[in-house]
């Protein structure tokens, strides 16, 4: 038997407000440690590589995705690559239209088979294509706090072919 | 299929953008009852165990499975909730019928989206904390990035991808219990504003409130409560890698291997002969197309031509949503499966009405648990 | 059995504080307006007009608080209103010296299970006791709703500011 | 019986510490790494994956098992989080019992991670979430609030004394001295220590709680032929059970945690169990708090209601008693990272059953013992029974 009374009346349909009321604080952890120190005081990427799978993850990981070995082989990668994939983001995390929508891409690093989510700028979203070469920009050293956003963004090195 | 299952009864309530005038509890409560009389059980009674699909961000609640019990007339019986898609809870159910301990089980899954006031911050929330919230995008960012690697990958047209939503749409209006049917065309898709280029706000699917149970049971058990259970031949679930650094970005990789398995649990070796229709996740409209093509049911590449020629309309060769999916019914959240899922139910007992299919015999459904995953589940019925 | 240990990193608070091990912050600006629906719905108006109601299950019997549409022992509607009382009985209580994030109280708090009377035995609601020395409180102790103001009621559990012993 | 028999063949966990450096992920990879390792398998031997883990809240990750997933061995697996709160460490062997019972799968990874610490201001800010948003949680109730209210329900039922309660921490804390993962083992605590620590909530003492905690368990869970091709000695899942109350705790009788009997009468008929005192030879029970432990040894039906306390305060439970409980030093000792402490109690049956505990070993070679755990709203079950 369903229920037996229903609200009716616009007015009396109440809604109580209220939110999930923590905050995170999220380590780097033992891999992103590493990465992110070395970003922050080398202006340096760096990526781990299992052997076994021949993978060269960048952000580097802790163990092997597919194989579950320990990876403690670090390796240096150049802050260079390819655009892999890309977009034009027009709204915010309010849903509300950004005053410049932002270009973000993901790019594929020279000599690792990760990269790295992050803004593309310095060009204009018709001159973005994908296999385009782009290269990281750092923020100015005494600006690095250790994290992803020590990368200011990426911009073109050559224009499309 | 070591055991046989079958749905034995199916119940649903809301499927409106808002529906102000019940709680969560209430909307479980009428979908539920719904589904045990048609299944003709007591669930005080009748049913050996519970399952609910829930998440605890889209609830705004901790530990929601709490909350769960007292609807469902599951008070001091089995009860879990599984954090996943709602074809992961059928999944689960099935699971536990076939270790032969339980013989009817229900499985319940609801959406309140319209209750979250910041669904993007909520999506942003699941996001690696280190290497990709900081930069603070809204969450669609993934699926324009995907689209646009799809879009490179196959060769598939934009223009493609907008008719799956002026299909899924019309589709819609066909359907009582969709709130998003519309006659719109494609244009009216691609002229809609830029969400994450070259994803267009057409293109994403709304979100409903609305809640659906389903009472799943072991063959003799089915047989005696139903002339029509509709038969579980087949599950499968699988994730790609997490990291959209190593994802698989073209190839939606976690549908391709979900279908395997329930292929292979199906006994199922050429989808596209063997199944006569399907219901899969179109939260964004390429979707549909990049996981029709992961599902095996079209070649690679091919499912923008297939459906700009009509081949998955409601009259095509092989209808795709006719229920107007998650953008003719709106994104259930994590009952977004289980909407797939009782659409085939209804298809395949000849009750959908104007939408029916002629005779269908088998039918899959395929639900994606979103951006920014790639977790994903089918299941493969039959009448 | 050792070597089923893995042997994780431990940090101190300090290590946050002083940089010594990097980090990220996030606030998740997770807000709601949950639906409160019919049963709920007609708690807070109750609330509001100051008084307490449940609902009454015709099966089982039971005059249930907080109010439900459904019985969820017999699984089945409930079918009316019942206008209850603003006293009842503690259950159990506690004398609490933490807040919910953990920042000590010098006097506690002292929240309480109160069987409601008009409800069945053993329907209690969570509140909050007060005017009352915290040695003195027993289980078993009869107390009475202090409600707010009429005009500072908004239909919330808030406007009982907290139960205290009756008589 | 179901048709398929299911065995454990092998475990391991994450040293249980206040603040992990690891995230989430790298945490639970420690722990699925290690369980594969002790049994000599490797990630292509899995069919699927199982993973357990309590509120969202306490890693800060909407939908964590997605995030989790590939520190968890789900590359390209089958993976599935279920999810009881508190009672999801023990569920999650179950959800893994059921994934080979039903015969999908021969080899499942079961892992349990909690990382509490991420949880800001306090990870007890957390359980504010659990009340009910409207009717409860504008009074600010916190997670000590029900424990406390719980604790004197029961200790009024039954005139319980506090020192009698308090032996349960002191035994467990104790034994979690031996326990190489342990946060809070301490050899020399005493029951006026915990008498004497500060007041949270009375009756609940700061040494009646267990601590916040990071870290990762996993078993590995298989199929009889695999089972026996992997180990030659299996322990074997012999009974599982899981029940849940009502929401509405507050009209509850909180004296005695009925959900529990119901999940132990369950696991028990599976296992054949008809005297439970006589046929289980050692109990992990869920142990947050001290009295809960009592509480649950009572809802397992191995004490008469109201009897635990004295049984404990006369050491029934030590190691060396009549049936030893919580050898491993419990959450109370070990540390409460959530669903990974559930899961390190069936782990420590698992060690014990297999005589490698090492000082934590029970004499008298256990052949049959059980892991509960407990959670939601006072509210939740879960138990396994477990062989050899």
């Amino acid at each position: 038997m369903s229920m037996l009374h229903r609200i009716e009346h616009v007015h009396d349909a109440l809604a109580w407000e209220g939110d999930m009321p923590t905050q995170g604080r999220y380590t780097a952890g033992i891999a992103g440690e590493r990465f992110l120190r070395e970003i922050q005081e080398n202006g340096k990427l760096l990526g781990t590589a299992c052997l076994t799978c021949d993978i060269v993850y960048v952000p580097p990981r802790l163990y092997c995705e597919r194989c579950f070995d320990h990876l403690d082989e670090w390796v240096e990668v150049p802050p260079t690559g390819r655009v892999y994939t890309f977009t034009l983001v027009h709204l915010d995390l309010d849903a509300k239209p950004l005053p410049e929508p932002r270009m973000m891409a993901f790019v594929q690093l020279d000599g690792a088979d990760g990269g790295l989510v992050h803004f593309l700028d310095e060009a204009e979203p018709e001159d973005i294509c994908i296999g385009m070469r782009v290269e990281a920009v750092f923020k100015d050293k005494t600006e690095r706090k250790g994290s992803i956003l020590d990368i200011a963004y990426f911009r073109p090195v050559t224009a499309c072919q | 299929m070591i055991r046989e299952v079958a749905i034995v009864g199916a119940g649903w309530s809301g499927f409106r953008s808002i529906t102000p005038d019940l709680s969560y509890k209430e909307l479980m409560y009428e979908a539920a009852v719904q589904a045990y009389e048609e299944a003709g059980i007591d669930p005080r009674r009748d049913v050996d165990s519970f399952v609910t699909v829930a998440e605890d961000y889209n609830e705004g609640t901790s530990i929601f499975d709490e909350y769960v019990p007292d609807q469902l007339g599951a008070l001091h019986r089995p009860v879990h909730t599984i954090s996943g898609e709602g074809i992961h809870g059928l999944a689960a159910a099935v699971m536990q019928i076939l270790t032969g301990r339980f013989d009817i089980v229900v499985v319940e899954g609801h959406s309140k989206a319209s209750n979250i006031l910041t669904l993007p911050y909520i999506l942003a929330f699941a996001f690696d904390p280190v290497f990709n919230r900081p930069l603070a995008a809204h969450p669609y960012y993934v699926a324009g990035m995907e689209m646009m690697r799809y879009l490179v990958e196959t060769g598939t047209t934009h223009r493609e991808c907008a008719c799956v939503v002026a299909k899924n749409r019309n589709n819609a209006l066909l359907n009582p219990l969709a709130g998003f049917g519309a006659a719109i065309s494609v244009d009216d898709v691609l002229a809609s504003e830029p969400v994450a280029e070259p994803l267009k706000r057409l293109e994403c699917a709304g979100h409903s409130d609305g809640a659906i149970v389903f009472v799943l049971a072991e063959s003799a058990t089915a047989r005696a409560l139903t002339d029509a259970p509709i038969w579980v031949r087949g599950v499968g679930w699988a994730n790609d890698t997490f990291w959209l650094e190593s994802r698989s970005w073209g190839l939606a990789r976690y549908a391709r291997d979900a279908a395997q398995m329930a292929y292979r649990t199906a006994g199922i070796k050429s989808p596209r002969a063997e199944i006569d229709f399907a219901e899969v996740d179109d939260t964004f409209a390429y979707k549909e197309l990049q996981h029709l093509e992961a599902l095996g049911l079209c070649p690679p590449g091919a499912a923008g031509e297939w459906t700009a020629a009509g081949g998955t309309e409601l009259s095509g060769e092989f209808p795709v949503n006719p229920s107007g999916g998650a953008l003719g019914e709106g994104h259930l959240l994590d009952a977004t499966g289980l909407a797939r899922a009782l659409e085939v139910v209804l298809q395949l007992r000849g009750e959908a009405g104007q939408r029916q299919i002629a005779d269908p015999e088998v039918g899959l459904a395929f639900g994606w648990r979103g951006v920014p995953t790639t977790g994903g589940a089918a299941v493969i019925l039959t009448n | 059995m050792e070597e089923h240990v893995y042997d994780s990193v431990y940090l101190r608070s300090r290590d946050f504080e002083e940089g010594r091990a990097l980090f990220e912050t996030w606030d998740p600006n997770a807000r709601y307006a949950w639906d409160a629906g019919v049963a709920i719905g007609g708690y807070l108006r109750g609330l509001k007009a100051g008084k307490l109601i449940g609902r009454y299950c015709p099966e089982c019997g039971r005059v249930m608080i907080p109010p439900r549409m459904f019985c969820e022992q017999c699984f089945r509607a409930t079918d009316h209103w019942v206008d209850l009382h603003d006293t009842g009985t503690v259950i159990t209580f506690s004398l609490c010296y933490v807040t919910w994030d953990m920042v000590r109280l010098e006097e506690p708090q002292i929240p309480a299970v109160i069987e409601i009377d008009g409800a069945s035995p053993g329907m209690g609601i969570m509140h909050i006791l007060s005017e009352v020395d915290p040695d003195a409180v027993r289980i078993g102790m009869r107390v009475q709703a202090v409600w707010k103001p009429a005009a500072e009621r908004t239909g919330a559990i808030t406007d009982i500011s907290y139960f205290k012993p009756l008589g | 019986m179901s048709r398929n028999r299911v065995a454990i063949v092998g475990a391991g966990m994450t040293k249980f510490v206040r603040r992990a450096q690891e995230t989430a992920k790298e945490l639970a990879w420690e722990a699925a790494h290690l369980a594969l390792e002790s049994c000599e398998m490797t990630l292509d031997d899995v069919d699927a994956v199982v993973i357990g883990t309590a509120p969202d809240a306490f890693d800060g990750v909407h939908m964590k098992s997605e995030y989790l997933s590939d520190g968890c061995g789900a590359w390209g697996k089958p993976v599935m989080r279920g999810y009881v709160g508190g009672g999801t460490g023990v569920f999650a062997p179950i959800q893994g019992w059921y994934h080979v019972a039903s015969g999908l799968f021969d080899t499942v990874l079961v892992i349990c991670e909690e990382k509490m610490s991420s949880c800001q201001p306090h990870p007890q800010a957390a359980f504010l979430t659990i009340f009910d948003h409207t009717t409860e949680r504008p009074l600010k109730p916190n997670l000590l609030w029900i424990f406390a209210l719980e604790m004197n329900a029961y200790m009024n039922r039954y005139g319980l004394d506090k020192r009698d309660i308090a032996t349960v921490s002191v035994k467990n804390k104790r034994n979690a001295a031996d326990h190489p993962a342990a946060l809070l083992g301490d050899p020399n605590i005493t029951v006026e220590d915990v008498l004497n620590s500060e007041v949270l909530a009375w009756p609940v003492q700061r040494l009646d709680v267990s601590p916040v905690t990071d870290g990762a368990v996993a078993v590995v869970m298989c199929a009889e032929h695999v089972a026996r091709r992997a180990t030659n000695k299996p322990v074997w899942i012999e009974g599982v059970g899981w029940s849940l109350d009502t929401a509405y705790w507050t009209n509850r009788d909180l004296s005695y945690p009925v959900y529990v009997e119901e999940a132990a009468r369950m696991a028990y008929e599976m296992a054949g169990i008809t005297e439970p005192r006589k046929q289980i030879h050692i109990a992990e029970p869920y142990d947050p708090f001290d009295y809960k432990e009592l509480h649950h040894l009572e809802g397992l039906l191995l004490f008469d209601r109201g009897k635990a306390p004295e049984a404990a305060a006369a050491g029934v439970t030590q190691r060396d008693g009549d049936l030893p409980v919580c050898p491993s030093g419990g959450l109370l000792g070990v540390g409460n990272p959530i669903a990974a402490a559930g899961l390190m109690k069936v782990a420590e049956i698992f060690w014990q059953l297999r005589q490698e505990a090492g000082a934590r070993q029970v004499p008298g070679r256990p052949k049959r013992g059980l892991a509960q755990a407990w959670g939601d709203l006072m509210q939740v079950g879960t138990v396994v029974v477990m062989g050899v």
